[in-house]
């Protein structure tokens, strides 16, 4: 079945040594599009990680009956069914969070990640690893995705967890900075999305940098592309 | 329902022929690849890489089944160079980067028992059996692989002397501080 | 063995000390109008940019490990710091200034290393910024005629004063744009122009004695050979042309291009920021592309876009195209310019 | 006739695929460390959503949309997008090896460029035409391939840059492009008369 | 890496990838199509929700007992009511009585574009309710004419309107106070306030204009 | 004579600090106790040593040949004895030794037979060997073998012969002052060269700050060979650079990428055509050059000084003041600083400058380029000193290359003029020299690979022979039919198969030794890798940072001393001997 250690490892990978967001730079567009609060974030995740799931289940299952030269449609055509599935649960279910996330939730097809796992690892592994693999890589995301979306609202707006009375029809957003904070709009737009992206793998960069520097026996500092000798 | 199923069915049917047909009547031997890749790697051919000479590792980087980062005689500058070819993001070098190095036979001690020349991919050793032995300083690519088979351990790696002709200006260096 | 030890031996007296100096001396005649016209509140805010500025390269030049004191007095800072308080609205409260002097100069300088190595014009990263995210304070421009004391002034932009209603007299920019487009046609120009108290002879009172200032200053640093005349040139031409070109078309409905040339940003940009040799192009077509862009772009978002005042965008948009702009026009090397 | 060039410069600059509306980034990340691959990666797709766009709107109006099938739409246009990018491909490494060897790389990664299949949704969303449709995908096609092109330009010259350690790679590039997504907000109004 | 069997001949292997992408495609259309005619009623509902919870915020509860969305009636194109397009209204009804019009409308002049306003006018003139359903406004300076934003949560500006008629506002009252009119306005930002002002006060012309056509039972047809 | 002068487009004005070495004449310096004559002096070919120690030479004897068409010979500076022929420093930036023949001096100055010629009765040829033989080299400061630039470019005709009497350099005098004193000897040198090359038109060209040369030229000109045209042209650095002249004088423009012949034009120094003459017309090779000694010193002066001569007297005929620093060889623009006064004064040794911090501030440090532009706007090659900068500090190469980085002169104008203080020419060095190692390792890349397969073919070769020795033997076993049952049992396998097998078991065979190989070298790479791995990471990585700045710093410091890499790299061992400490 699966080993211990083959899932730490599948788990570690997707949280954070290999996670979608910080490290392989894919699925960039739902982390920078929806991510105007914490709750739409974690809401696609969830889709995501329920399309990645199966997805990979279905892939690992069905890998050997697949020819190699259709094999990138029809992963996308599986994909594609479930994304479309996901869609209409969504669509019933979550009507006003739906007409929020738009084209997102279609355009989990496309979402890199998804399509990378399924190529890089569920064609490759048997079923109940591919599973794991879609959970803790879609986790990944999520994490992701919510402090994303909660530095943007925070910084933004002072808020967190608005539009939280889209899916919990009762519960209410926080509002954390004093009233008259006037909310950096910037960090709500697209440039403000961008640029706190960057200081999030910065920062994950920053940690693996400290951890490697406390354990020996691996080095992790980026090589510097350009030298910065000059100032010493 | 049934209207789905048709339409789709009829879409499967005429994608799925073309991308067969396609898939035969297009096909394409060789990559090229293999030679981009190669032409970067110093050529040692000393198997540090854990491929058996420059080209295999060459052909295992293209089929993605090996790191771009395992040839310690190419440094880190290799490996910037393969990163910029494949797109990949440069990483740093499995092993040591170590300067290069020649190997010099200590002509007192070698016995003349030709097991280097039989070593040596380049052909960079001189000698015939029983006779000293010696090594065509331009020759030697360093991959050391004639040090471990000398048995009476003649054989020693040695940095390249800097002369007037190898020598390099140096990267300028500022102390700023003095100034600041 | 001596300190040194690569040639040349001898140096020219210069440095960038003395380029960003010059910079600030030139800015001098442009505030001095701006004190005597508008008030003198753009001095407070001066003084809180240079602070500001000074402080976020210290913190950044701390964090990076880099010499703190070299840096620290290479006034490149406080150029951007002074560009910034001239281009924000006088009165805007004193956060909304520091806001985007850290802005401008731990994300737009020091993220990419510092002095000489941002693409970004630092300065108009800061007043895009900020507009973009307050909008509403970034285009609260005193009312001219609005006699406020030093004291009063100095109240508003430290919070402590309520900001008043008269203060939101718009530029003269904002103030055509907003008639125009409410007036969807009724209203034309030269009547507007006549009719308001914000527009001056050519294009507004009191703005374009400050644009005058600019010049002047501007056309000093070229006689100091800090700035060349290609982009500033280039950037009055692609503006002025597209303006005499729509002004000609309808005299009704568009600006004349001396308006368009002596309000807003318009003299500030051509002299002091698309100048910026860090972001702008270096080439001899590079800048003229660079400058003629500019200024069409940042007439057509004045005029047809979003935003009162597009020199900060339209700079920042070209800032974008320098390197493909610089690569593209690499003059000829000596022998290569006719092969025979 | 003005509409028409208020959608194409719309889809170009001021609601630029890539920097406004978020679309096509992994690409954009990834393909823009070199100007040349840049190039190619703009061409390949280019082509591939001006087809897309073209193909989605024929399969929407005249196979789903008469027959209610709207729920099919993500699954078809995907499918279809996905076996043109195929086809393409092959048909291109044996005919042309040497637009093969400047396309030929990109276009697997297409598949998974979310402007690929964003742009058709958008087509639909927004409700246009036929024509309206190919010029919003080859505008949106110029206009990614444009800012990747430029992005490809300031990273090649942000390469030799002091960057702060840990901002070096994936951070700075984010930060550039925020900052370009700023630059790009400037054109913010321009297509009001669409 | 494929395996090295004999490389079939072009025609087999279309027919063989067609044949196996056509299982697969059935399969997951089958799935689809299971999932779409599962789901089917729980959407439909859920938009009819949304639109009633719309219709909601402009049109007090107690003014109609019938059903609204299926009492929709297309309104062509109209100056009046700023809109290129057909639109969709309803007709609300007590007791069989038509008691109220929700309407669509629209300003074409916002600072960044139209705004799409959603509108209640009783049968007697009244203004029941505004709301505005879409809008490019600059988000923290003209996006207070949505609720939802405003930071006046006590009595949000778009209330402003609730209950108004012609008759009751003179036709040079239709302005915000700085021109001279009776609507406040965010100072600063006026530009938006008075293009859905001018949007509304036209498009309750349209409705005097019109009052006949209107409100009677199946005025436009359905 | 009024001439048409163009325009270079660049250059600076330093202060040209003149005036203060040409107050004396040229004096004959002493001969030192012993001298070192590098073997190698000039670009090309280094000559082979033709005498061995113990041996006597007498002035002007041959002691090294040259080793091909583009190399020059070297004579004895003097008659002595010859007590080694040895390493010894040499006057080159590195600091690095070089094979030098160490002579004492007899005191007696005893020539070998001179042998004048008249150029004009021997063939083109003859008279190229000849100054070959002579060791004319370039004395305008690159010192590239002279007779390989004075064979005329076979397509076109050679129009102007320009002699470069400009001395752009600030402090230095030595051509001013050879101008002055010699200026019927290098209009007769003009004319050797002339006819070589079959020049149309003798253009000399000398800035206009050296009104006494100018005269000098001019007169004796007239007197000799009317026809030739002396130009002042402006002064302005680097006016006297080969290109720049040709430039200002005929308007032509040459690339780097292609020989001034092409364009029908030649460029000699004015002391270039000085020893020629002497070689020619007195027979005597080129043994001594005039040295400006000059900056920080009591007596600045031009002294004729035997090559060979160690720097440390030539230096102390000067009286170098106390605060002197340093020496630098060459001007102030683009000399060097003299890494230890050891080395010994060669051909290219035009000045010798006491530096001194009053003289020559140490430069403020260096800040980032901000694209100002003033270097660019200098570059007398309209370079991009910038852009290549940027590459070069990014080890960038193959972008310095299309930014022409070969082009560069290094004459330093962009570093003059840069408001960052950036040492500019040093980084193109830098790169220069990378990019040329790259190539040599290239080309070592593409031999070895080559050889290789070489070795692999032959080795497959000798392998196939074998299997086919082996399949031949066993089927020639299998066919004799009755073969005795012992010997298959010894090899051990049913005859049946034996045709097959051998071939197969040879190819394993090989591959097991070849796999058996790697697989020891890569027991070792790891065994390495372990070795190294503790030494690297139980360092934190800003202390690690530290230690590379400092090793850098260190490093930059001092060019002469070796790289340091093993010390960057953290081995451990000490970085390699730390010369010029
Ligand atoms: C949401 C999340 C946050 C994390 N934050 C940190 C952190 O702040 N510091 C840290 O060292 N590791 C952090 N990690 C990393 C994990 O703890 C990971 O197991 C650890 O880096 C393992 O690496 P190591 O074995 O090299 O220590 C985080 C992981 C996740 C999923
Ligand atoms: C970037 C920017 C965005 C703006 N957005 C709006 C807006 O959405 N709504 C609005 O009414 N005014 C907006 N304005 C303000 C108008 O330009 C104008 O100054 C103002 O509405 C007219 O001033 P008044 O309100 O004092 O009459 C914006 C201004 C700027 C600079
Ligand atoms: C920047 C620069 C400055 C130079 N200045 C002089 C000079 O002043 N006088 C001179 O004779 N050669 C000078 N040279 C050397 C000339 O370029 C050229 O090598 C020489 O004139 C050719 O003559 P030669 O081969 O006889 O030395 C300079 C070279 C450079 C690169
Ligand atoms: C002529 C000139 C113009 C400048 N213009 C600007 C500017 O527009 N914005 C800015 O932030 N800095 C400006 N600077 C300062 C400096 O170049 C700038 O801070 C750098 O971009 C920092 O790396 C200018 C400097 C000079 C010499
Ligand atoms: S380690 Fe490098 S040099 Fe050695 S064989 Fe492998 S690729 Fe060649
Ligand atoms: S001599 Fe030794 S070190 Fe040199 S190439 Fe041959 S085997 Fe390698
Ligand atoms: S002179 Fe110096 S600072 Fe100016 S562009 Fe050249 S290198 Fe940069
Ligand atoms: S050193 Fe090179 S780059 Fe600098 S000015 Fe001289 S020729 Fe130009
Ligand atoms: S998620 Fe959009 S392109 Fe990758």
């Amino acid at each position: 079945m699966i080993s211990r250690d083959e899932l730490s490892e599948i788990r570690d990978n997707g949280l954070w040594k290999q996670n979608s967001s910080l490290v392989q730079i894919l699925g960039l567009c739902p982390l920078l599009a929806v991510t105007t609060n914490v709750v739409n974030g974690v809401m696609l995740s969830l889709a995501t990680i329920i399309v990645m799931a199966i997805a990979n289940v279905a892939v690992a299952s069905l890998r050997n009956l697949i020819p190699h030269e259709i094999r990138i449609p029809v992963f996308i055509l599986i994909v594609a069914a479930l994304v479309t599935v996901v869609d209409l649960l969504f669509n019933a279910q979550l009507h006003e969070l739906y007409l929020v996330l738009g084209i997102f939730i279609p355009l989990i097809v496309t979402n890199c990640i998804v399509l990378a796992r399924v190529e890089a690892f569920a064609n490759k592994n048997p079923p109940l690893q591919a599973a794991f693999d879609g959970v803790f890589m879609g986790v990944g995301m999520l994490w992701t995705l919510a402090l994303l979306g909660g530095l943007r609202e925070l910084i933004g707006g002072g808020t967190l967890f608005s539009g939280i009375d889209m899916v919990f029809p009762g519960l209410q957003p926080l509002q954390l900075l004093p009233a008259d904070y006037p909310g950096l709009l910037l960090a709500m737009l697209p440039p403000g999305a961008f640029i706190l992206l960057g200081c999030l793998i910065a920062w994950k960069n920053w940690v693996e940098a400290r951890a490697a520097a406390r354990h020996s026996g691996q080095r992790s500092l980026p090589t510097p592309p350009a030298p910065l000798t000059d100032h010493a | 329902m049934i209207t789905a199923l048709a339409i789709m069915a009829l879409g499967a049917i005429v994608l799925g022929a073309a991308l067969g047909y396609a898939s035969i009547r297009f096909k394409v031997e060789g990559d090229p690849l293999v030679e981009k890749i190669e032409a970067i790697l110093p050529q040692t051919q000393c198997g540090q890489c854990g491929y058996p000479g420059c080209k295999p590792y060459a052909a295992a980087i293209s089929a993605g089944e090996a790191d771009i980062n395992l040839c310690p005689p190419g440094g880190m500058d290799g490996v910037r160079k393969l990163a910029d070819l494949l797109g990949r993001e440069v990483k740093p070098l499995e092993a040591e980067e170590k300067p290069k190095q020649i190997a010099i036979i200590d002509e007192q001690t070698c016995i003349g028992c030709t097991l280097c020349i039989q070593a040596c991919p380049v052909d960079a050793i001189l000698g015939a059996a029983k006779q000293m032995h010696t090594i065509i300083e331009p020759l030697c690519t360093g991959c050391e692989l004639c040090v471990k088979p000398c048995p009476v351990e003649c054989i020693s790696m040695q940095p390249i002397a800097e002369n007037i002709d190898n020598w390099k200006w140096k990267y300028p260096v500022f102390e700023i501080k003095r100034a600041a | 063995m001596m300190a040194w030890s690569t040639p040349p031996y001898l140096l020219a007296d210069v440095s960038v000390r003395r380029v960003m100096l010059q910079v600030l001396v030139a800015l001098l005649p442009g505030i001095a109008a701006y004190v005597w016209l508008i008030g003198p509140s753009i001095l407070v805010q001066l003084v809180i940019a240079t602070l500001a500025a000074l402080l976020g390269e210290a913190v950044m030049l701390r964090l990076r490990r880099r010499p703190l004191l070299l840096f620290l007095t290479d006034g490149s800072a406080i150029v951007s710091a002074w560009l910034i308080a001239l281009a924000f609205p006088p009165l805007s409260p004193w956060w909304l200034t520091v806001v985007g002097v850290l802005f401008a100069i731990v994300i737009a300088k020091h993220l990419y290393g510092g002095l000489g190595q941002n693409p970004f014009n630092p300065a108009m990263i800061a007043f895009a910024a900020c507009i973009v995210s307050f909008p509403a304070l970034m285009s609260q421009w005193p009312a001219l005629g609005l006699k406020l004391s030093l004291a009063e002034q100095f109240e508003i932009i430290a919070g402590l004063a309520p900001r008043i209603d008269a203060m939101s007299g718009a530029t003269p920019l904002d103030a055509l744009k907003t008639a125009l487009k409410l007036g969807e046609g009724a209203v034309d120009v030269p009547t507007l122009l006549a009719n308001q108290d914000v527009f001056g002879n050519f294009a507004g009172r009191g703005w374009e004695w400050v644009s005058v200032g600019y010049l002047l200053g501007g056309l000093w640093l070229w006689q100091r050979k800090i700035i060349t005349w290609q982009t500033p040139v280039a950037f009055v031409g692609g503006l002025t042309l597209l303006a005499a070109i729509l002004w000609a078309w309808n005299p009704q409905q568009f600006a004349s291009p001396l308006f368009h040339l002596f309000s807003g940003g318009s003299l500030l940009g051509a002299f002091f920021i698309v100048t910026d040799p860090v972001s702008g192009s270096t080439t001899f077509r590079g800048k003229l592309i660079f400058g003629f862009l500019a200024g069409a772009i940042a007439y057509v978002i004045r005029v047809f876009g979003g935003y009162p005042d597009g020199v900060a965008f339209a700079v920042l948009l070209m800032n974008l195209c320098v390197p493909l702009i610089d690569m593209y026009t690499q003059p000829p090397i000596f022998g290569m310019k006719n092969p025979k | 006739m003005t509409h028409y060039l208020f959608l194409l410069v719309g889809a170009v600059l001021v609601n630029n695929v890539v920097l406004v509306k978020i679309l096509g980034l992994c690409p954009f990340m990834g393909v823009s460390k070199k100007l040349e691959t840049a190039f190619g990666m703009g061409a390949a797709t280019t082509f591939v959503l001006t087809v897309a766009t073209g193909a989605s709107y024929i399969i929407d109006h005249y196979l789903l949309l008469p027959f209610g099938l709207e729920y099919l739409r993500t699954l078809s246009f995907i499918v279809t997008i996905a076996a043109i990018v195929q086809l393409t491909e092959m048909v291109i490494q044996k005919t042309s090896p040497l637009l093969h060897q400047v396309l030929g790389i990109y276009l697997p990664l297409i598949t998974t460029n979310c402007a690929v299949l964003g742009v058709p949704l958008l087509n639909i969303a927004n409700r246009h035409d036929f024509v309206e449709s190919l010029l919003f995908g080859a505008g949106s096609a110029v206009g990614f391939s444009f800012v990747l092109v430029l992005f490809a330009g300031i990273r090649e010259r942000v390469e030799g840059a002091d960057v702060p350690l840990h901002f070096r790679g994936a951070a700075i590039a984010m930060v550039t492009a925020g900052l370009m997504s700023l630059a790009f907000m400037g054109f913010a109004g321009l297509d009001r008369y669409q | 890496m494929t395996p090295p069997v004999k490389t079939p001949t072009a025609p087999v292997m279309a027919l063989r990838t067609a044949v196996i992408l056509l299982i697969f495609v059935i399969a997951f259309t089958s799935l689809l199509a299971a999932a779409h005619l599962w789901t089917r009623p729980a959407i439909e509902e859920a938009a009819a929700a949304e639109k009633m919870k719309l219709i909601g915020e402009v049109l007090p509860p107690g003014l109609y007992d019938n059903d609204l969305l299926a009492d929709s009636r297309r309104l062509a194109p109209a100056a009046g009511l700023g809109l290129e397009e057909e639109s969709t209204a309803y007709l609300a009804r007590k007791g069989g009585r038509a008691s109220a019009l929700v309407f669509e409308a629209a300003a074409a002049d916002g600072y960044a574009g139209r705004i799409r306003l959603l509108l209640a006018v009783a049968v007697d003139g009244t203004l029941l309710g505004v709301r505005v359903t879409q809008h490019k406004e600059t988000p923290g300076l003209g996006d207070y004419i949505e609720p939802r934003k405003d930071r006046n949560k006590e009595r949000p500006w778009i209330r402003q309107f609730d209950g108004l008629s012609l008759a009751a506002v003179g036709d040079r009252a239709w302005r915000v106070r700085k021109d001279g009119g009776r609507f406040d306005a965010v100072a600063g930002a006026t530009v938006t306030p008075r293009a859905v002002i001018k949007a509304v006060h036209r498009a309750l012309q349209y409705v005097a204009e019109n009052r006949q056509q209107l409100f009677t039972a199946d005025g436009a047809g359905k | 004579m009024l001439a048409q002068l163009f325009r270079f487009k660049g250059g600076v004005k330093p202060q040209t600090n003149k005036t203060i070495s040409v107050q004396e004449p040229i004096a004959q310096a002493p001969l030192p106790a012993r001298l070192f004559v590098p073997l190698h002096q000039s670009i090309g070919g280094a000559p082979n040593p033709l005498v061995q120690a113990g041996d006597t030479v007498r002035k002007g004897q041959l002691i090294g040949g040259a080793d091909a068409w583009v190399s020059a010979a070297v004579h004895a500076p003097t008659s002595g004895r010859v007590l080694a022929v040895e390493e010894h420093v040499a006057a080159h930036p590195s600091g690095l030794p070089t094979l030098s023949v160490v002579i004492e001096p007899d005191g007696r100055d005893e020539w070998i037979e001179r042998r004048p010629v008249d150029h004009q009765s021997l063939p083109p040829e003859r008279v190229r060997e000849l100054l070959r033989d002579a060791g004319v080299v370039g004395l305008g400061g690159a010192a590239f073998p002279s007779h390989a630039k004075l064979t005329p470019a076979r397509s076109v005709a050679m129009e102007q012969l320009v002699i470069n009497g400009a001395e752009c350099e600030p402090f230095m005098t030595c051509d001013d002052m050879l101008m002055r004193e010699r200026a019927d000897e290098i209009v007769r040198g003009i004319a050797i060269f002339r006819e070589l090359l079959a020049a149309r038109e003798v253009l000399i060209g000398i800035e206009d700050n050296k009104q006494e040369a100018i005269a000098a030229m001019h007169e004796a000109v007239l007197r000799l060979a009317p026809d030739y045209r002396v130009v002042a042209v402006p002064t302005r650095y680097p006016a006297g650079g080969a290109k720049q002249l040709i430039r200002v004088l005929t308007g032509k423009e040459v690339p780097a990428s292609r020989r001034s012949t092409e364009l029908g034009v030649q460029c000699f120094n004015v002391a270039t055509v000085y020893t020629a003459y002497r070689a020619l017309a007195c027979g005597e090779p080129v043994l001594s050059r005039i040295v400006t000694l000059t900056g920080n010193v009591e007596r600045p002066r031009n002294w004729e000084v035997s090559l060979g001569t160690p720097m440390r007297e030539v230096v102390a005929l000067a009286r170098p003041r106390a605060d002197t620093g340093s020496f630098l060889m060459g001007g102030p623009m683009m000399g060097f600083e003299i890494p230890d006064l050891d080395a010994p004064v060669v051909k290219a040794t035009n000045c010798i400058i006491a530096a001194s911090p009053g003289l020559f501030p140490p430069p403020p440090p260096e800040m980032p380029c901000i694209r100002c532009g003033a270097c660019a706007e200098v570059c007398p090659h309209e370079l991009q000193p910038f852009e290549l900068y940027w590459f070069s500090r990014a080890r960038n190469f193959g972008k310095t290359q299309e930014y022409y980085i070969f082009d560069c002169i290094e004459c330093g104008c962009c570093s003059y003029v840069c408001p960052s203080h950036i040492p500019l020419v040093q980084y193109f060095r830098f790169a220069k020299s990378e990019i040329w190692a790259r190539e040599r390792e290239k080309q070592a890349a593409d031999a070895a690979k080559e050889r290789f397969e070489l070795r692999n073919a032959r080795a497959e070769r000798e392998q196939a022979e074998k299997a086919e020795r082996l399949a031949r033997a066993a089927s020639a076993r299998t066919s004799e039919k009755k073969a005795p049952p012992e010997r298959t049992n010894a090899v051990d396998s049913p005859p049946a198969a034996a045709a097959g097998e051998p071939a197969a078991a040879a190819a394993t065979d090989a591959d097991a030794i070849r796999k058996a190989a790697i697989a020891a070298a890569m027991a070792r790479a790891r065994a390495q890798r372990e070795l190294a791995q503790p030494k690297n990471t139980d360092r934190l990585s800003a202390e690690q940072e530290r230690e590379i700045a400092a090793v850098e710093a260190r490093r930059g410091a001092q060019p002469a001393t070796p790289e340091a890499t093993a010390g960057a790299a953290g081995s451990g061992a000490p970085a390699g001997p730390q010369r010029g400490e």
